[in-house]
């Protein structure tokens, strides 16, 4: 990784059962009284963690993407067009193929990220209707993501590294997708939130987005919620997918001025 | 514990040592399928679905042109056990009764009448309390009887056991383990061939012969209940035709 | 899997538009119904559901077990899945995998609320016996016995029908002194317990074709969908859960109109399943 | 009952019952206890030098049936005739069938055969209608006349020496079916006839009973404008201008569940009960929708029921 992603001192991770525990009561008392509380980051409410996001870390691809919320930290290789290695029946357009893996160290408990099964068909319907299969056809593009560290909103992240990538690789695109979720805390939305939070929460709701098209690729939502209360979650959600959108497009922007000079 | 009450003779279900549990068979139960049947046997209730004869899907499996591939799948629903656990797909015991389905299905499949054709035989188990691939491979008799798939004879199978110096026949799941002997019998009904014969355990070779004498009977008394349930569908499908 | 050449999408998609599907069926109709209850003796709940050609079979099964230690006041619940190759060839061996796990996922995100256990179809803290030591847990499993398009909807149906037949044994606990040592337990066989299953959503499944949403749509319909919502509703009219499939992208104010569709489309489909429930149960 | 599980009350399943036990009473006794299962044994007489039949074999000496069916005795012909099979093709049976696979010079199709079926691009009249030799360009063009999925109407041409079964399409009425929808029954409900293809101008609605058990419902085509036809199609980009009319589409649906009701019921497919039974529907005011449902179901049985005593009452009358 390049120098810029240090940020100089390091400080050991405090991820021992015990102090989990009390961070979890914390809130729990926080809920309780219902009140704005500081999260335990530091963010308020409607903050999104800063994100790091760069193209390129793996040369063998054909497009890269590393991306970084806080504590989560994902890697995206995309290989192809490439043909399609299964006999498959002749198709007009091309194939994509998303498979999302935890690395064993990514989860507090070793392995834990396993559970997570439908990521990879999750992303897979996030990006599909961003991707111009009829560009490619017969072949396929394969998009492996790899999750290095949970901290939370980890497909969100894993979709717009994946679009990131996608970018990178020069596979065509209606536009790029972001992605953001929030929680839900009685009657508060917190955005972007972390394992921690997202471990307590009452519920969840998660947009992918195309900012320039303004359409929502994948939508998922757990818990119950009133009509009002998805219409502002939606819509806070897609104000940070766009100004995300930018951030993408920032280093695109910058790769490609590299590549030019 | 006492598997034949020692004064009544009777089973812990309340059965007769050579008394079957109750047999029901019903053809047409899935909607999409070629031929499908229901079968239960007591509690031991099971579906199966034949797909085909249709054209080879994947030529590699393909071993001879002239005659048919006959496939078959064994499953196990997640709640049809007492004890719920969940196993992985295709593990051991899923496959051995899948292939020994398949071969005794195939006995009596006149397979060189498809050629370059395939049927594909998918048994479900929904309940199991003993004795499922006899109950598999009843219910996929009738399926394949349903799907108009040639046949040389009606094959049936059904199990007997030997606890308490008793052979008794159609073991459920509490005498099956046991740990007595479990002998499961396939015949082919009209020619009087076994075509399937599996035992666990061991036995003395003339208690043998009459706990495989017993299974044989349960068998014939299968037979004779399929052929019913076979002719009155297909009295009842013609009738309608008019 | 269902292959249509351009000529039957045409009219399918013709169909749809003049309010008139291939069935005869307007685009808000569901197809026929029909619901059985205890199909699984030895589950402690279980119900056969036919919609159309799709034919479910859930089960409830509940075993004792401990509380988790993050939630020692709640018990706990599971949903899983399979598509039974009966259904369709290309379900052998692993080939229904994804589906299935789709399908659970789905169902989980619409029936066991958010990670705090709010707004569960079913009250979690209700299978609490001894909070802290023991609880039930409940094993709920789907199998796609047949497979004519619309199968969520037809699970989440059949899980609430069973859960509707679901009694749990009454258990007496003997606490002794020592709070270290495992309780005694005592499970009636007679006593049972009914479920509260009023609060159990259901699933209704709006798949956008052409600029209509139609509901319970068949296999051949699902193939022409541009992109469908499945969106989890309560009686009262609450959103449980939402999901959204099928690739293409959907304008924001489409997603809202949809939902507010469904909400709609919900509410006939309870008085539905209730009456189908009530005959069922009548029927016994 | 396969297909339709409806919710019966209990007055319509007695009414049910009634209706089909009515139909066991008029069925010639002949018919049914001619009824085998698989390895019954066919009672012949041994001298008359008999001839084994499709769905039966030889065990020691005896003839035995291999299927469930009836059985049929032509001269000296024994077989069974099937009911629940999938389709037996015999040379001219026209059917309809989907395509699977585009292969050199040939599509494959699945007609509910036990194999695909082969329709040559030789056997086929190519849309010019010129008869000449085919060239490499026919061959690249073949998926501007087929492609994958579309459904086909054919003529069974027979068996070639390497055991697959090939067809033809040498005729206009053939070829491809767009605008309306394919429904599967099981084939022995449907009769081979001298007409397959039914105009049905009253509804402006084609219906093809395919000898497999392939049924098309849809719009009316004329012959000699189905090439103008594809091509107007192509200009005009707007699709909704192009929807099958409305009434038409009606009609379409209403015949194509009085399909669906009349093969769950197992009765024989004839056109003239197809028209009847969607007329019935109609002038009794049912939702096309509503012919799905367990009353109308009842009904049919029972209308089926009657006109089947009549024709045998007027049969014995005659008489």
């Amino acid at each position: 990784m390049s120098a810029q992603a240090g940020t100089g001192t390091y400080s050991p991770a405090a991820a021992s059962g015990d102090k989990r525990r009390e961070r979890r009561e914390e809130l729990r008392r926080h809920l309780a009284e219902d009140a704005d509380w500081p999260r335990a980051d530091g963010r308020s409410f409607h903050d999104c963690r800063p994100a790091f996001m760069q193209t390129g870390p793996t040369t063998a691809a054909s497009g890269s993407a590393y991306a970084e919320f806080g504590k989560t930290k994902v890697i995206v290789s995309v290989f192809g067009p490439r043909e399609s290695k299964k006999a498959m029946m002749y198709s007009d357009v091309g194939r994509l193929n998303c498979n999302v893996s935890y690395t064993t160290f990514a989860t507090p408990v070793r392995g834990q990220g396993a559970d997570n099964k439908e990521y990879s068909s999750m992303l897979h319907k996030a990006l599909e209707g961003a991707v111009m299969l009829h560009t490619f056809p017969k072949t396929t593009v394969d998009v492996f993501a790899l999750v290095l560290e949970s901290g939370g909103s980890d497909l969100p992240i894993i979709i717009s590294c994946a679009s990131l990538a996608l970018a990178d690789a020069g596979i065509m695109m209606y536009d790029l997708v972001t992605s953001v979720s929030v929680s839900c805390f009685g009657k508060n939305i917190i955005i972007d939130p972390t394992s921690d939070e997202e471990a307590w929460q009452d519920g969840s709701l998660m947009v992918a987005f195309m900012p320039a098209r303004k359409e929502i690729t994948q939508l998922t939502l757990t818990g119950e919620w009133s009509d009002g209360k998805i219409t502002n979650a939606v819509e806070l959600c897609m104000d940070a997918c766009s100004k995300l959108g930018e951030i993408l497009r920032d280093r695109l922007k910058d790769t490609a001025t590299l590549t030019n000079e | 514990m006492e598997y034949v009450d020692p004064l009544t003779g009777f089973r812990v279900d309340g059965r007769r040592p050579n008394e079957m549990r109750k047999l029901k068979g019903e053809v047409g139960v899935v909607a999409r399928a070629d031929g499908s049947a229901l079968f239960e046997m007591g509690n031991t209730r099971v579906i199966a679905a034949v797909y085909g004869p249709r054209e080879v899907q994947n030529k590699g499996q393909q071993v001879n042109s002239k005659e048919a591939l006959v496939r078959c799948e064994y499953r196990m629903a997640e709640f049809s056990t007492g004890d719920r656990r969940r196993k992985p797909k295709g593990d051991r015991r899923s496959t051995e009764i899948s292939l020994v389905i398949r071969q005794t299905m195939e006995a009596s499949i006149l397979t060189h009448l498809m050629p370059r054709s395939q049927i594909d035989i998918f048994v479900q188990v929904l309940q199991a309390d003993g004795g499922t691939r006899s109950a598999c491979i009843n219910a996929a008799t009738l399926a394949l009887a349903d799907a108009g798939i040639p046949m040389r004879d009606i094959v049936t199978s059904c199990s007997a056991g030997y606890l308490c110096s008793t052979p008794l026949l159609d073991l459920n799941y509490l005498e099956d383990s046991a740990g007595g002997a479990d002998v499961t019998v396939g015949i082919l009904a009209k020619m009087d061939k076994v075509t399937l014969l599996q035992m666990d355990a061991k036995l003395a070779m003339d208690t043998f012969e009459n706990v495989m004498g017993l299974a044989i009977e349960g068998c014939k008394a299968i037979a004779t209940y399929i052929r019913e349930v076979l002719l009155e569908n297909t009295k009842r499908l013609e009738c309608q035709r008019g | 899997m269902v292959g249509l050449s351009e000529g039957e999408k045409h009219f399918i998609r013709g169909g749809i538009a003049q309010d008139i599907r291939t069935d005869g069926r307007r685009r808000l109709q569901f197809r026929a119904l029909s619901v059985e209850t205890g199909v699984i003796p030895q589950a402690n709940g279980s119900a056969r559901v036919r919609l159309g050609a799709t034919e479910i079979i859930a089960s409830v099964k509940a075993e004792l077990g401990k509380p988790s230690i993050l939630h020692p006041d709640k018990g706990k619940v599971s949903i899983f899945v399979d598509c039974s190759p009966t259904a369709e060839p290309t379900f052998e061996g692993r080939g229904s995998e994804e589906l299935s796990a789709e399908l659970s996922v789905a169902l989980q995100r619409c029936l066991l609320g958010g990670k705090s256990g709010a707004g569960a179809a079913i009250d979690l803290s209700s299978l609490i016996v001894v909070e802290g030591k023991v609880c039930w847990d409940l094993y709920i499993d789907g199998l796609v016995v047949s497979s004519d398009g619309n199968l969520l909807d037809a699970l989440a149906t059949a899980i609430k029908v069973a859960l509707s037949d679901t009694g749990l044994p009454k258990v007496n606990v003997s606490l002794s002194a020592a709070s270290d040592e495992e309780p005694e337990v005592d499970v009636s066989d007679e006593e049972f317990l009914q479920f509260d299953t009023s609060s159990v959503p259901v699933i209704i499944t709006l798949t956008k074709v052409g600029r209509h949403y139609i509901v319970d749509a068949t296999s051949e319909e699902e193939s022409q969908m541009s992109s469908a919502v499945s969106v989890s509703v309560n009686r009262n009219g609450q959103i449980c859960g939402l999901t959204k499939r099928g690739g293409a992208g959907l304008d924001p104010s489409v997603i809202f109109d949809m939902i507010s569709v469904a909400r709609h489309a919900s509410q006939q489909f309870i008085a539905l399943v209730d009456s189908q429930i009530a005959a069922a149960e009548a029927d016994e | 009952m396969r297909d339709l599980h409806l919710s019966l009350n209990q007055t319509q399943r007695v009414r049910l019952e009634a209706a089909l036990h009515e139909l066991q009473s008029l069925t010639p006794a002949a018919a049914s206890a001619a009824a085998v299962t698989v390895a019954d044994t066919i009672p012949v007489n041994q001298e008359d030098n008999i001839l084994k039949g499709h769905g039966t074999s030889d065990q020691d000496g005896e003839v035995v049936a291999t299927l469930c069916g009836v059985v049929e005795r032509v001269n000296k012909l024994v077989y069974v005739r099937t009911l629940r099979a999938r389709y037996k093709p015999e040379v001219g049976d026209i059917i309809v069938g989907r395509v699977i696979e585009i292969a050199p010079k040939r599509w494959r199709l699945e007609i509910n055969f036990s194999q695909d079926a082969v329709l040559m691009l030789s056997s086929m009249n190519l849309p010019d209608g010129i008869q000449r030799r085919r060239t490499a360009v026919d061959e690249l063009n073949m998926r501007s006349i087929f492609e994958e999925n579309d459904v086909i109407c054919a003529e069974v041409r027979g068996f070639q020496h390497d055991g697959s079964l090939h067809l033809q399409a040498r005729s206009e009425k053939y070829g491809k079916l767009e605008r309306g929808q394919l429904l599967t029954v099981p084939p022995y409900l449907v009769k081979r006839k001298k007409q397959h293809f039914h105009h049905l101008a009253q509804y402006d609605v084609d219906l093809i009973l395919g000898c497999n058990g392939f049924i098309w419902v849809g719009e009316h085509v004329v012959v000699d404008e189905k090439v103008k036809a594809t091509e107007d199609q192509q200009k005009s980009s707007d699709e909704a201008e192009n929807f099958t009319p409305l009434e038409t589409r009606k009609h379409i649906c209403r015949l194509a569940n009085a399909v669906r009701v009349l093969s769950a019921l197992g009765f024989t497919l004839t056109v003239e009960l197809i028209i009847e039974t969607a007329e019935a529907s109609a002038s009794s005011n049912v939702e096309v929708n509503d012919m799905l449902g367990a009353e109308f179901y009842v009904q049919t049985a029972e209308r089926e029921a009657k006109r089947r005593a009549d024709l045998l009452r007027k049969k014995n009358g005659a008489r």
